[in-house]
């Protein structure tokens, strides 16, 4: 599908990007058959019945019933199959796998700042394996962007004010596009960069390469230190705060609310904005650290809270 | 035959008699005018843009300049010609002459609204030569709020002006059309672009007050730095995107629509038969004017929407292409066994339907979820909603003009440049968007001044389409200008068509009809024999 | 033409009925129902423009057509709501495993 | 008849046509009103339902007292209203002003006790933007519903403003007796107008002032 300088189409190296392609040649079929048929029925109609003095008289027809129904019903039943077909693949997307490796993004004008849990850091680049899925957590620093890599067919919106994510399973390696689709200011056209898709074994290599091995969960500690997290949060729960320990994903008991399920959205409000949702026996005292900590921090410290344990289980720590 | 002694044009000469003129076919062509002057400088900006997308690089100007022409052409394109284009301009010519009355139900608000549309628009035009927007047109917070250093509250402010006008002409419609209506003329025989319009102004009506609150909203944002919208204050940046979209994506159907209404006048003259399915060609006009209003969501599939809210929309966008699909089944069928003639109107009638057909196919594809989710903010959007809005909207307008245009100016225009000129704009849109789908699909992003080499070829095609459609778009400007002095006369009726307005001599008197004439029949009544009254 | 004229007892009716629903609705906001706090605060407020729209504004006397206009201003209202908090309201379904 | 041809337009047959079209044309601006309104309800709504809490706390800043008391005398405006337009279908003429001044002036005294209000957050430093402070829990939140309370209830006091003018022509073209049994379309269509501001309101007074009392 290649001619010189003339691409036709793009490059695929996702596991996800087969099904939307696959769906994508259905959709132009069915466009290709009803707009031959449309401009074949006009072309002929045109010709055959035009003006002349041998035909003169148009025929006096008023309608179809039949005809009605069944162009109702023939887009109907398709348009159904289309919205079927890509709302199974959309919820699909929506859901990463358990397991999946967590890279952290935080857009802002104008470039990605991308961070691995092993903590290699990069810059409108970013290096995954093939065969493994990767979960993307997006933020924001100012507007909003978004992360679009065409070659996986794939774009999130990273919106200021909350995470987003999505996730891929690359499977060819090679060098892709990664973009800024979401219009997001002067040089909304070069914050793009490049995904490098690499043999698992190149992939090793290249993490232990950076200079900084400092992981994310333990940027994220050494924060939860300075920013004095720790004076209360104690790990054992003897603390003014609660403990941290197995918070992430497990169910938190509100003081007159709700419980909520502690995700990424939860622990950044509870930082930035701590009186939002109090746990219960604990007093609302925590002060809002809106304004002293980065989106990268934020990330960083979820990193944190992340590696002390999931669904109220303990972790190893870090 | 010689013009008819007293018309709307020789009742009143000098600039009051036009300025504080309330009646309906002046206004009309006041919007003619003012919108034809910002078609042209939303025109010139494309043209920039396009020369520009030449070199990977940008060849003309750099990405501070590129934004705020691709917003400028954006805004005045669909804020100030193609939402008032076919609605203000033949809507406004027309709706009194087609039911047989003498003027709107409320001719003082009519003028105003054209004011108001005036102002709207020098507000914009004093923004863009202030330094122009940088937004893009869709305004999106937290960008437009916070971040942009560009005239962003004269334009907001121009077009909450410019909704005003909007929605006075919409509700001056639905009055007119439930009220005024002459004496048999039912529902059921109403010519097909007054359902039409009619749909369009329940947009109007419903719609537009929402963009004029959620621009106030933006405007105070601004002025006072703080506002709903703030992420820092907890306000949701995709609220504002609802908030947007559920008058914007309706504006989409507010410019098809009344093409539509055009198309649908346009083919039973010139096959000299009756519409196919009459009934389900009107209600299909209210069933996507209603439709239209549920699919908003469909513009947030990526922005962090829910995912359940995005099948919904999903669901939903697809039910909209049921009535679109329907119209356009029903048109074709109009022409089997009819007796066809290739006026100018007609190719632009039938220019409408392939590149609408094009436009409303690549739509299934924007609204299923997952091939979205690849496409959205690129190229194939781009050419998506240029094939409705321009390749339909537009042809839709240049055909009305062209049908009418002997009414309005009581001239023929010379008919080989017509039908050259329908033949040049049809090619010159083709070759310009049709490539952009497949950059599209390659996935090259919209609103970007420089892009990656392997998309240069694709880019060059789509500019050379363009330079080809601006010659196409200038030829009707000025032969339409021309026949103005030196035309044939037209008579009151050179098509042979139906409808009341032909009734009555080109250009019409003031008070539209002599006598207030009386209906007996159905729309678009032609007896099948070709009476030879074409000129 | 020759207005409907409504009774001075039926304006003096409504009034004193707007009024009632006034008081009442900050007495039952003065006491803890928990969600139905905000259904009856609502309810209230659509009876009392109920009250205003029939009676003071002669919807009740008025042409279908009008009606049917009115009533299109409420359905579409609601149709804004309804499907933005559909989005809102949805947004925290996901799994956390999987939270989009 | 000279009196009915006057008050007749030229687009229109005879004056029931005309008052058919001038009502439809009201409700049909008061639907756009509804939609106008209707942006705010709903980013209302959204943020309600996000920030429960926060919109109880700000709600707390509304002085309850003066809301109630400004919803009876919009309430008590309406019936003057709803009353002058029975004078003109009685052909009152001079009912029809006092009923106009007296709706009026209740709409005045509806702006005055506003402005009290507004008085007092300008004291309390709940303006939204920099100098805004509020110290307990949910402070940018609790900005954000005072953010909704000056946007809704301002946009409100301006129309208001628009129909006290609107009134006082009214007014006007009572005194000089353009308005009879036969022709009131104008002062109908005001009272229109009027009565949806007043609706506006009944819809407000709990959203901004009644929210969770107890939370």
């Amino acid at each position: 599908m290649m001619l010189p300088n003339l691409p036709l189409f793009p490059e695929r190296a996702s596991t996800i990007g087969a099904g939307v392609d696959h769906l994508y040649f259905f959709l132009l079929a069915v466009a290709a058959f009803f707009a031959t048929l449309i401009f074949t029925l006009i072309f002929v109609f045109a010709i055959k019945y035009r003006r002349r003095p041998a035909w003169n008289k148009a025929q006096p027809i008023h309608g179809s019933l039949p005809l009605e129904m069944l162009w109702t019903a023939i887009p109907l039943a398709l348009s159904m199959v289309m919205f079927f077909w890509g709302a199974g693949l959309y919820f699909e997307h929506a859901r990463a796998p358990r397991g999946a490796a967590e890279i952290y993004v935080v857009g802002k004008q104008w470039m990605w700042k991308l961070q691995h849990p092993e903590g290699r850091r990069e810059i409108n680049e970013l290096h995954v394996p093939a065969g493994r899925p990767f979960k993307i957590i997006l933020a924001s620093e100012d507007v909003i962007h978004s992360f679009y890599v065409p070659a996986f067919r794939l774009k999130q919106d990273a919106v200021p004010g909350r995470y987003t994510s999505l996730w891929f399973e690359a499977n060819k390696a090679g060098k892709y596009h990664l973009f800024c689709a979401q219009y997001c200011g002067t040089n909304h056209a070069l914050m793009a960069g490049w995904v490098y898709v690499m043999e698992p074994v190149e992939y090793e290599r290249w993490l232990s390469g950076g200079t900084g091995s400092e992981t994310m969960a333990m940027a994220g500690e050494k924060l939860f230190e300075n920013l004095g997290c720790a004076n209360c949060h104690h790990p054992d729960g003897s603390g003014r705060g609660p403990s941290q320990v197995g918070l992430f994903g497990s169910k938190v008991v509100l003081a007159g609310a709700p419980p909520v399920i502690a995700d990424e959205a939860y622990i950044r409000e509870s930082i930035l904005n701590p009186a939002a949702k109090v746990v219960a026996g604990y007093q609302p005292i925590m002060p809002t650290f809106q304004g002293q900590i980065s989106e990268e921090g934020l990330l960083q410290i979820i990193a944190y809270i992340k590696s002390l344990g999931r669904d109220g289980k303990s972790g190893t720590g870090q | 035959m010689s013009e008819p002694t007293e018309n709307y044009l020789n009742a009143g000469y000098g600039l009051k008699s036009w300025l504080l003129t309330t009646d309906h076919k002046r206004i009309a062509l006041l919007y003619l005018i003012s919108i034809t002057l910002l078609f042209f400088v939303g025109g010139a900006l494309a043209g920039l843009i396009r020369v520009n997308l030449l070199t990977p690089q940008g060849l003309l100007v750099g990405a501070e300049t590129y934004n705020r022409l691709f917003t400028m052409h954006g805004l005045i394109m669909i804020f100030f010609f193609l939402i008032p284009s076919i609605p203000a301009v033949l809507g406004n010519f027309l709706v009194p002459m087609m039911i047989g009355a003498r003027d709107l139900a409320f001719p003082r608000l009519n003028l105003l609204s054209w004011y108001l549309f005036v102002g709207g628009s020098l507000l914009a035009i004093v923004s863009a030569v202030t330094g122009g927007v940088d937004t893009g047109w869709t305004f999106y917070t937290p960008y437009s709020t916070t971040y942009s250093n560009s005239h962003v509250l004269p334009m907001a402010a121009g077009i909450f002006i410019t909704g005003f006008s909007s929605i006075l002409t919409g509700l001056n419609f639905i009055v007119t059309i439930h009220t005024m209506r002459a004496p048999g003329l039912t529902w059921f025989r109403l010519p097909l672009f007054l359902w039409s319009l009619y749909a369009t102004s329940i947009i109007f009506i419903l719609g537009t007050p929402v963009i004029a609150i959620t621009l106030a909203l933006v405007g105070l944002e601004r002025i006072f730095g703080v506002g709903i919208f703030n992420p820092g204050l907890g306000g949701d940046p995709v609220l504002f995107q609802h908030l947007f979209w559920f008058y914007s994506h309706p504006a989409v159907y507010v410019m098809i629509l009344p093409a539509m209404g055009v198309v649908s006048e346009i083919i039973p003259c010139f096959a000299r038969k009756r519409i196919f399915g009459y009934s389900f060609v009107a209600f299909s006009s209210v069933a996507i004017a209603v439709l239209g209003f549920l699919v908003w969501g469909h513009h947030l599939f990526v922005s962090g929407q829910s995912i359940y809210a995005g099948m919904v929309f999903s669901f939903l966008s697809f039910l909209v292409a049921i009535p679109s699909a329907i119209k356009v089944f029903n048109w074709t069928a109009t022409l089997y066994k009819g007796s066809i003639a290739f006026d100018t109107p007609m190719l632009y009638a039938f220019g409408f339907i392939g590149l609408f057909t094009i436009g409303g196919l690549t739509g299934l594809f924007v609204a299923s979820l997952a091939v979205d989710v690849h496409v959205h903010d690129t190229y194939f959007v781009v050419a998506h909603f240029h094939y409705i809005m321009v390749g339909g909207a537009v042809m839709g307008y240049l055909g009305g003009i062209h049908y009418w245009w002997p009414k309005i100016s009581g001239r023929l225009y010379p008919e080989a440049w017509a039908r050259l000129s329908a033949v040049v704009i049809f090619l010159g849109f083709n070759l310009t968007f049709f490539p952009q789908f497949l950059l599209g699909y390659l996935g090259m992003p919209r609103r970007y001044h420089a892009y990656p080499p392997e998309f240069q070829v694709l880019h060059v095609m789509s500019t050379a389409g363009s330079t080809i459609l601006g010659f196409g778009y200038l030829m009707p400007l000025v032969y339409l200008l021309w026949s103005l002095k030196y035309g044939a006369l037209a008579g009151s009726n050179p098509w042979g068509a139906t409808g009341l307005e032909w009734r009555t001599p080109s250009p019409p008197p003031t008070e539209d009809f002599e006598h207030t004439p009386v209906v007996a029949e159905e729309a678009y009544a032609y007896s099948g024999e070709e009476a030879e009254q074409h000129v | 033409m020759t207005p409907h004229v409504l009774s001075l007892r039926k304006y003096f009716g409504v009034y004193a009925a707007l009024i009632v629903l006034t008081v009442g609705t900050v007495a039952i906001a003065s006491l803890d129902l928990g969600r139905l706090n905000v259904v009856f605060a609502l309810t209230i407020a659509a009876a009392k423009a109920g009250l205003v729209g029939l009676f003071f504004m002669h919807l009740l006397y008025t042409s279908h057509r009008t009606k049917i206009m009115a009533v299109a201003g409420l359905v579409w209202l609601a149709i804004l709501i309804a499907l933005t908090l559909s989005d809102v309201l949805t947004r925290g379904w996901l799994p956390v495993s999987g939270q989009l | 008849m000279s009196e009915a041809g006057s008050a007749l337009a030229t687009q229109f047959d005879d004056l029931e046509q005309q008052h058919d079209a001038a009502t439809l044309g009201m409700w049909i601006f008061l639907v756009t009103e509804i939609m106008f309104f209707g942006g705010l309800f709903a980013g209302y709504a959204v943020y309600r339902s996000m920030y429960p809490q926060a919109f109880a706390a700000g709600s707390r800043l509304c002085e309850i007292a003066l809301g109630a008391i400004n919803t009876a005398v919009l309430i008590s405006s309406s019936l003057t209203m709803a009353l002058a337009v029975r004078a003109a279908q009685t052909g009152r003429r001079l009912a029809i002003v006092a009923l106009l001044v007296a709706t009026m002036l209740l709409g005045a005294a509806f702006l005055g006790i506003k402005f009290v209000e507004y008085g007092h957050k300008y004291a309390e430093h709940l303006i939204p933007g920099s100098g805004f402070t509020y110290t307990g829990p949910y402070a940018q939140q609790v900005q954000l519903f005072v953010c909704f309370y000056f946007a809704m209830t301002g946009l409100h006091a301006l129309h208001m403003v628009i129909g006290i003018g609107l009134l006082a022509v009214m007014a006007v073209l009572a005194a000089r007796g353009r308005f009879t049994p036969a022709h009131y379309s104008p002062l109908e269509v005001a009272g229109l107008y009027w009565h949806f501001v007043d609706l506006v309101w009944i819809f407000l007074f709990p959203l901004l002032y009644l929210v969770d009392l107890h939370k």
